[in-house]
């Protein structure tokens, strides 16, 4: 508006003279195709970067809980069954998936598992190494929380998180040093949020091991 | 109040403190609280806001005579849209960690109010100059107040600042700093602090003493 | 007659009871609660005691409206803030919890009267926010008088150094470890915990004293306690690894909090309807919270929540004025 | 029986009517000067009928009645009309009042009988006769006595009740005159029960007053039904809407007369007027009046002509104490603070009450701390702390909507507080300012 | 716990939308003068919110799967827009309606609140049935964090605050005493 | 990959124009054209600050004048102004009137008989036996209007006189509605001549209660010009209908200086001798 509307009625208070439709629409296209062209273009450059990170994410991730495998199999549930190769209409980002990793000699070293449950503040997520056959634990990487700072988020870091290399299945958390082999030492100050990682391994164990010894054998299970 | 009247560097000031977006008119409290628990999420947040702000105030601006007066506000959201979904994807190509921490506060952009209160209020009648300099003056405005609670969040909160540890390793964090309630408080306690200060201003221009 | 006369309005007479009287007496009946406390965990207690009230009452004086000490509200915040801390808590965390208390939980609200969270609570619940580790720590009742419980003397600002003999309360017992510690320890306080919560008989006598004076209104503990006993009795019934009635009432700070906390009369309903319904909620809070929450003590809590549904409450319970059907809208 | 003769809540305050409980009523000397405002009822003041200079003789009327919520003033002594002008009265405003001198050695004797006699006389003369004597109730509020017994012929009324309780502290005159007097309160109720055409009355008496009820008890006129109820002692047990509630059990609806639940309510002091009249043939000139406190040389029960101002009542009792601080027209709960000694008696006035230093309230006001006292003390169930916090922050229109009107400004949720807030002076303004507020409305 | 019932559970008192999450603070400051508003914005919000969470699984599902770049762009038109369409069905259907609660659906558009359940939703990748257990639970954890805040403003309308303290400064105070309170619900059906 | 881009946005965008064009046809329903142009002022920022939701409902109420566009604190001032022209809301002021107080009777010169204690207001001790001062009609000094004054036009003097700022005064009459004695009128600014006070006693029986009462003697009657003074039941009053008339010679004799030639604001002492 000019400065000689400034205290009479603006321009647009007398009924305005209706806009054409086919302008608002032409504008609102024009709007769209440049928002979507923009969009596109930057996020085709970006892609590659962010891929680049999401794959690093997974990939470190899985390295550091399946104890350095030479290399990995991507495993995918479908059916109730686990299967390096899911059936072609199958769109794999909606299947579950773990990853069974195997050492340069190719033997297996175990299976890495990704699970979440809520814990003190949210739901905890986390990614760990499991020895199908035995079912002792290879590692344990948490990836996303919401715990305390300073209390709960301790279950992300040493000496926590290399508790998780050796003990058996299931685990039991206990407030002292352990004293069997399923003994596992909850953080004092964050028991909660130390106990909900060991019910989510629990959990998931008793949910994916009888699938991986399933899918090792060769047959269902 | 149009292209008559020139930029002045009073548009960037405003927004700085005068009509500061955060403490004075109160909006975009929700990005504001909810990531300044460390100074790196503070700056990159406002970051990603005055990135839109510009991009947003820019285009608004120098497009303001092709929209129609109907579909106006729909055409900004798009705009802004745009901007947001970009700043989204440049974080994370950039920083992922920090656009993980962040959560969904980048993509929240879009409905921050500052961002449609500029493009509305200021971008869509003035010029292309005079809107950048107010989203400027706003985008600094709203980083300042980011800055300064997300300091004092993080230095309460942990002992440090921008991850550096600044007050030694004997130093007992106030973990509530870092939590919810904390950032309420923090922002709690800067207007207790402006309203008190303002009551003293009054007081002494009726010449009466601070009671 | 050698002054002029006095002009007031009616009614001209006015009965003794005043508000600085009932405050002094709440203070009166918790020196016997503080007694116990130093019996059970001596000087650290007493100091801790002193810093909040410290506490409370510099926040009062330097940012009060007034000369308000003489009303005594601030040291009942004082105490009851100190009897919800455990013994060996750093006294400047004490201090701060003082002052954060009557500041954010009192004096912002516009002073005595006016706040809506009963303060001495906003104070413990910031210390539990800004310091869980050293608030969870309990030292172990017991020892001689003058054994300092923890880093009592903590530089301003550090951290509690000191490794003190701790041990841990029943109810965190029986959360993380499934253990249940007998009533008699319960009742007899020779248990962990916070200084308040060793001296159950102690608060109830304070209490049946107060509620005697008419310095607090019964009902507000009657309704706690039924509604946790109730509500206790029905968990454990359903599932026996859930504590029993007995366990509920005489472990934590649940007899404190009904007795002097949930009862402070500026932070509950106006109306007796109103009272039965905010102690109710207190009870089945408590009970939920210890049960399923993360934590394992949720009186504080419990009562903040209450505390700030309290405006509600009163809204809903107004009185239904004589002569009419309905009630006063509020 | 308790749960009939009680109601909910209210207060004790300590009832000090040891004082004059067991003083026989005496007559008082007449003083130098009478004051008679215009202005001594409910309704419309009367108007002037002498003017200055004029000779009066006791019983004569000064003002007359100005329409029908009206009565005439009499003058209470033989003398002289001196004056005619402001003069402070009782209620703490200036009223016109006609100053009489009263003559030294007029014998004091009344002209003959100026009141008709009782007996013959139809449902209408003797309302007529009522209100040309002036008669009003003696309660307190003033409210002309006939127009209470004519009520509207749409509200049968069922029952007269007889207000005896005489809950304010300190005042003992209704106390006395039902002690001393019993035959005349029963005389007064027949001559109410036949105009207002009711079959039953009932008096009701607190029970701190035994010989009051014995007395009542023993002269009972044997052809009425007349019942003599014992109440609780409690304030407010005498205001209308409690003592209906302990007769009759029910509850007077909010904003609705007593005359809508079928009941007439009098004070025994109106029923002994409305007696006295028929008997003497006197106009209403002279009252009981209470005379006492902690801060009064000698109480006394004292027979006093209306108009004597204050401080001659005041001196025939022995004058104040040195620790005297507050001199009170009616009872401490209720009644009205003086400022001006030279206020006269009115026919409404029941008592004065003089209180020590040391029994007036403290200054301190406290914030209210919510403790629900007043919630507990209020006689009609409002929200005294609530209506108090939108008092001062001044929201009369959410005052309505919380039932301010319904507040009879006994005083209780005040007597209660233990933050020593003047809440039933804040309603008091409130009801004022809610007016104001109502009139200026279009 | 089942699985909806804690959804439902923490959105509504554990990850209480306003009070931990810092969602929907405009109408949490703004509108929450009188409790009989801030409980209708409350629930204009729910409704909304159930519209947001179904219509944003279904783009999701069906238009979106890929094209996750147009995201936040088509959420925001599509939300926008529904909103607007509703608004103007409701003040021809029931102008009582529309008066009670239509009249806070612009407000509701730009709050973040239901932006933000659209974006978690998605993030968590939930399925229709969670998305709406979501929804409602984020919905009344919203009206309770309103009702709240409104009816302790309404009792402090009638305090004596400190003229420093008043307005904006007192309603973050109470705010953070709030969430003190509701940190005691952090984990509520946790280990 | 822009073409799935473009498609989608076009289709979504297309599809809800199409319905929201549809419902536009069928749904709408009329209201006043005014809250659209202001709405179309406002900022649009549907923040709620004003405590409205939403700049809609704000236009709303400004159209039907409920609220005042300042409360909108997003918009520029600019377009304030604009919203408050268009909807003529910033009437122009007539000739300047200001309040006058009708008692003088300060804690110096009229006398207080008992201790009032109680709520500190006027109100308030206007009903406990008049406060406590001697002069029943007179000044309580506790400050409603000082209260009531929303423009800071009222100051309590060193006598419990409220002094009104003739420049700060609006009339907008709240300290006239405000003191329970009505105290208050409101006058043109340029009118002088004022008695200042209420009390209706005739005589010098008033002046043991206060010195500078009017005692209804009619020297200001006599002084002034025929009619523009009349005692009225006990007290001079000015027929402001004459008002044109007034001089200062009317103020010359009274005896009390109830009756006042004003320069300015009242109580600024030493006018009488000036005029005379
Ligand atoms: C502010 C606050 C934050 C907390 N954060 C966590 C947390 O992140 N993880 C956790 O397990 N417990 C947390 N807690 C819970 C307590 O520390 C709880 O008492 C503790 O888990 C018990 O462990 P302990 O028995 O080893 O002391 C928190 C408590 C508070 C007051
Ligand atoms: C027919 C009838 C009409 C009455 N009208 C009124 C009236 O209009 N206003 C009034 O205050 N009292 C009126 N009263 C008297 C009241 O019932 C009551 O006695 C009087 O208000 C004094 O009561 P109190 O001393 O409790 O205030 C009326 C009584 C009767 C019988
Ligand atoms: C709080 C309160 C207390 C009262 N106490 C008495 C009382 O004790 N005795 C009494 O006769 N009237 C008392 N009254 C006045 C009665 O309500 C009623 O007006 C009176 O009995 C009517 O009789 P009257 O018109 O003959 O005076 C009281 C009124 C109120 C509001
Ligand atoms: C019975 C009773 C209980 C009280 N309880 C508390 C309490 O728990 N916490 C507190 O800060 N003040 C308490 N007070 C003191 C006072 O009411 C409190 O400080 C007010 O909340 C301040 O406005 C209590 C007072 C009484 C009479
Ligand atoms: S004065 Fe009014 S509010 Fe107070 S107790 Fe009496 S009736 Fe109730
Ligand atoms: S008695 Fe007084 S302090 Fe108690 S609630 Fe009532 S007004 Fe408030
Ligand atoms: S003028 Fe009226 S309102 Fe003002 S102080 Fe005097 S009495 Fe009070
Ligand atoms: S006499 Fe007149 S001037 Fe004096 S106080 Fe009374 S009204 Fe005021
Ligand atoms: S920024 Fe979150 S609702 Fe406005």
């Amino acid at each position: 508006m000019s400065a000689g509307h400034a205290h009479g009625a603006p321009p647009e208070m007398e009924p305005a003279p209706a806009v054409p439709s086919w302008r608002l629409l032409a504008t609102l296209g024009f709007a769209g195709a440049l928002a979507g062209g923009l969009i596109v273009t930057v996020y085709s450059a970006t892609l590659p970067r962010i891929e680049a990170h999401r794959a690093e994410l997974v990939e470190s991730a899985v390295r550091e809980v399946l104890k350095a495998p030479a290399r990995w199999d991507t495993l995918y549930l479908e059916g109730g069954v686990l299967t390096k190769t899911p059936s072609a209409g199958a769109d794999r980002r909606q299947l579950e998936r773990v990853f069974l990793g195997y050492t340069a000699s190719d033997s297996v070293i175990g299976a890495a598992v990704t699970a979440g449950e809520p814990g003190f503040s949210d739901v905890i997520s986390l990614i760990f190494g499991l020895e199908p056959t035995r079912g002792t634990l290879l590692g344990m990487k948490v990836l996303a929380h919401k715990e305390t700072p300073g209390l709960g988020d301790k279950i992300e870091k040493t000496p926590f998180t290399s508790r998780f290399d050796g003990p058996a299945t299931p685990l039991r958390g206990v407030k002292s040093a352990p004293s069997t082999p399923n003994d596992l030492q909850t953080i004092t100050g964050a028991t909660i949020s130390s106990r909900t990682v060991v019910n989510i391994i629990n959990n998931a164990t008793s949910r994916w091991q009888p699938l991986l010894q399933a899918y090792l054998r060769g047959g269902t299970p | 109040m149009s292209d008559q009247v020139p930029a002045t560097f009073d548009d960037f000031l405003r927004g700085v403190w005068r009509e500061n977006p955060v403490v004075v008119q109160m909006l975009g409290l929700c990005p504001t609280l909810a990531v300044t628990n460390s100074v790196a999420n503070g700056l990159a947040m406002a970051m990603a806001t005055a990135f839109v702000l510009l991009g947003s105030n820019l285009l608004v601006s120098s497009l303001k005579k092709w929209i129609p007066h109907e579909v106006r506000i729909t055409s900004y959201v798009l705009i802004i849209a745009t901007f947001v979904t970009i700043a989204d994807m440049l974080l994370e190509a950039a920083v992922p960690v920090v656009h993980k921490q962040l959560g969904p506060f980048v993509a929240l952009i879009v409905v921050n109010c500052i961002i449609l209160g500029r493009a509305e209020a200021f971008a869509s009648r003035q010029s292309v100059k005079r809107s950048l300099l107010d989203a400027l003056g706003t985008a600094a405005g709203f980083t300042l107040v980011l800055v300064l609670l997300s300091a004092v969040r993080e230095l309460l909160g942990t002992g440090a600042l921008l991850g550096i540890d600044l007050l030694g390793p004997r130093f007992e964090p106030w973990v509530i700093m870092v939590l919810p309630p904390g950032g309420f408080l923090t922002l709690g306690v800067v207007m207790l602090v402006l309203g008190w200060h303002a009551k003293r201003s009054t007081g002494r221009a009726n010449g009466e003493g601070a009671a | 007659m050698s002054t002029p006369l006095v002009v007031t309005a009616s009614p001209h007479l006015k009965d003794r009871d005043s508000t600085p009287r009932i405050m002094w007496h709440v203070v009166l009946s918790l020196l016997p609660v503080i007694a116990v406390a130093g019996f059970s965990f001596g000087i650290s207690a007493l100091l801790v005691i002193a810093a909040t009230t410290i506490g409370a009452l510099v926040t009062e004086r330097g940012f009060g409206r007034g000369d308000t000490l003489g009303d005594g509200s601030a040291v009942i915040t004082g105490i009851l803030l100190g009897l919800c801390l455990p013994a060996g808590l750093p006294l400047w965390m004490a201090v701060l919890g003082g002052i954060f208390g009557v500041g954010f939980g009192k004096l912002v609200f516009g002073g005595l009267g006016q706040n809506v969270f009963n303060p001495a609570l906003i104070g413990r619940a910031f210390l539990q926010a800004a310091f869980p580790v050293a608030i969870t720590t309990w030292p172990a009742a017991g020892q001689s008088f003058w054994t300092l419980r923890g880093d009592t003397f903590a530089f301003p600002f550090t951290s509690a150094q000191t490794d003190a003999l701790t041990e841990a309360t029943p109810l965190g017992l029986h959360k993380f470890e499934g253990t249940l510690t007998p009533l008699r320890e319960l009742i007899l306080g020779t248990t962990g915990g916070s200084l308040g919560e060793t001296a159950a008989l102690v608060i109830l006598a304070g209490g049946a004293y107060l509620a005697w004076r008419g310095y607090l209104n019964w009902r507000i503990p009657v309704s706690v306690l039924l509604s946790t006993a109730l509500l206790a009795t029905v968990m454990h019934t359903v599932d026996p690894t859930h504590p029993d009635a007995w366990f509920m009432l005489f472990s934590g700070g649940l007899m404190l909090g009904a007795v002097y906390m949930a009862t402070d009369m500026v932070t509950s309903p106006v109306t007796n309807t109103g009272r039965w319904i905010f102690g109710a909620g207190i009870g089945v809070l408590v009970v939920v919270i210890r049960l399923w929450g993360g934590l394992p003590e949720g009186v504080m809590y419990a009562i903040l929540l209450m505390n700030a549904l309290v405006p509600f409450i009163n809204r809903m319970t107004q009185p239904r004025v004589f002569g009419t059907r309905r009630r006063v809208p509020g | 029986m308790w749960f009939t003769s009680g109601f909910a809540h209210g207060v004790h305050p300590p009832e000090s009517k040891e004082l004059t409980a067991q003083l026989p009523i005496r007559r008082m000397a007449y003083p130098k000067e009478i004051v008679l405002p215009l202005r001594q009822h409910a309704g419309k003041p009367a108007t002037l009928c002498v003017k200055v200079g004029d000779r009066v003789e006791r019983g004569d009327k000064v003002g007359e009645a100005d329409g029908y919520i009206s009565v005439p003033i009499h003058s209470s002594a033989a003398g002289k009309v001196v004056d005619v002008d402001w003069w402070p009265h009782p209620d703490g405003t200036m009223a016109m009042a006609v100053r009489i001198l009263v003559d030294p050695y007029a014998p004091q004797i009344p002209r003959p009988r100026m009141v008709p006699h009782w007996e013959g006389l139809s449902v209408d003369e003797v309302v007529q006769a009522v209100q040309d004597a002036g008669v009003v109730g003696l309660g307190g509020a003033g409210f002309p006595t006939h127009v209470k017994l004519a009520p509207p012929k749409d509200f049968p009324i069922h029952t007269l009740i007889i207000n005896g309780a005489e809950c304010e502290p300190y005042l003992t005159s209704d106390h006395r005159t039902m002690a001393e007097y019993p035959k005349r309160v029963h005389f007064g109720i027949r001559v109410m029960m036949q105009t207002l055409g009711v079959s039953k009355a009932v008096i009701g008496v607190e029970r701190n007053k035994p010989d009051a009820i014995e007395a009542l008890t023993r002269t009972i006129p044997t052809d009425l039904d007349i019942t003599i109820l014992p109440l609780t002692v409690k304030y407010p047990q005498g205001a209308e809407k409690m003592l209906i509630h302990a007769v009759t059990g029910h509850e007077v609806a909010s904003g609705k007369l007593p005359v809508s639940a079928g009941v007439v309510v009098q004070n025994v002091g109106s029923a002994a007027a409305i007696a006295e009249v028929f008997e003497t043939g006197l106009p209403l000139i002279e009252r009981i009046v209470t005379v006492t406190g902690h801060g009064l040389t000698r109480p006394a029960n004292l027979i006093v002509p209306v108009g004597t101002k204050l401080r001659d009542l005041l001196d025939q009792c022995g004058g104040l104490t040195a620790d005297a601080a507050q001199v009170i027209a009616g009872g401490p709960m209720m009644g009205l603070a003086q400022a001006n000694l030279d206020a006269p008696i009115t026919k409404g006035t029941t008592g004065i009450v003089v209180l020590a230093r040391q029994e007036t309230r403290t200054e301190r006001v406290y914030p209210c701390i919510h403790c629900g006292r007043c919630l507990d003390a209020c006689p009609v169930f409002l929200n005294p702390s609530l209506l108090g916090d939108l008092a001062r922050v001044g929201r009369y229109d959410e005052m309505t909507d919380a039932h301010l009107s319904d507040c009879m400004l006994c005083g209780s949720c005040s007597y209660v507080c233990p933050s020593n807030i003047p809440l039933s002076q804040l309603f008091q303004v409130s009801k004022a300012g809610l007016r104001r507020a109502q009139a200026s409305a279009p | 716990m089942s699985d909806l019932t804690w959804i439902l559970l923490s959105a509504l008192l554990i990850n209480n939308f306003t009070l931990t999450l810092f969602l929907g603070l405009c109408p949490f400051f703004g509108v929450t003068s009188k409790t009989e508003t801030a409980l209708r914005l409350g629930t204009a919000n729910v409704f909304v919110m159930v519209i947001t969470s179904t219509s944003v699984w279904f783009l999701n599902r069906f238009i979106l799967a890929n094209a996750p770049y147009l995201r936040i762009i088509s959420f925001i038109i599509v939300i926008a827009s529904l909103v607007q369409i509703v608004e103007m069905a409701i003040k021809k259907l029931s102008p009582t309606l529309f008066r009670a609660l239509g009249i806070y659906l612009p407000l509701i558009t730009t709050n973040c609140a239901i932006f933000g359940l659209a974006i978690f939703q998605t993030n968590r990748g939930y399925d229709l049935w969670q998305g709406l257990a979501f929804a409602v639970g984020a919905g009344l954890g919203l009206t309770l964090a309103l009702a709240l805040m409104a009816s302790i403003r309404e009792r402090l309308d009638l305090a004596d605050v400190p003229s420093a303290a008043q307005g904006f400064g007192l309603s973050l105070i109470i705010a953070s005493c709030l969430a003190l309170a509701f940190m005691g619900f952090a984990g509520l059906g946790a280990g | 990959m822009v073409l799935d881009a473009i498609l989608i946005l076009g289709g979504v965008g297309l599809a809800f124009g199409i319905l929201i064009a549809l419902a536009n046809a069928n749904l709408t329903v009329w209201e006043d054209p005014r809250i659209g142009v202001v709405t179309s002022i406002l900022p649009g920022a549907n923040c709620g600050a004003c405590g409205l939701p939403g700049c809609r409902s704000f236009a709303e109420a400004a159209v039907a004048g409920t609220i005042q566009v300042s409360q909108c604190s997003v918009a520029t001032e600019a377009s304030r102004d604009q919203i408050a022209g268009y909807l003529g809301v910033d009437a122009g002021v007539a000739v300047k009137r200001v309040a006058r107080l009708l008692c003088a009777g300060g804690t110096d010169v009229a006398i207080q008989r008992a201790e009032y204690r109680g709520v500190a207001t006027c109100g308030a001790a206007a009903a406990v036996a008049g406060g406590g001062k001697g002069c029943t009609w007179g000044c309580l000094g506790l400050a409603d209007c000082e209260r009531s004054c929303d423009f800071g036009a009222i100051h309590m003097n060193a006598h419990g006189i409220p002094v009104v700022d003739p420049v700060a005064c609006t009339a907008c009459g709240d300290c006239v509605e405000a003191c329970p004695k009505t105290l208050f009128t409101i006058l043109p600014v340029d009118q002088p001549l004022l008695v200042q006070c209420k009390n209706l006693m005739v005589g010098d029986d008033i002046l043991s209660q206060c010195e500078v009462a009017c005692t209804a003697c009619g020297k200001c009657v006599q002084d002034a010009e025929p009619g523009l003074i009349s005692i009225a039941s006990g007290v001079a009053v000015v027929n402001q209908e004459l008002a044109a008339l007034a001089d200062a010679r009317a103020v010359a004799r009274c005896p009390t200086n109830a009756i006042v030639w004003l320069s300015g604001a009242q109580f600024t002492r030493a006018p009488v001798s000036e005029a005379a």
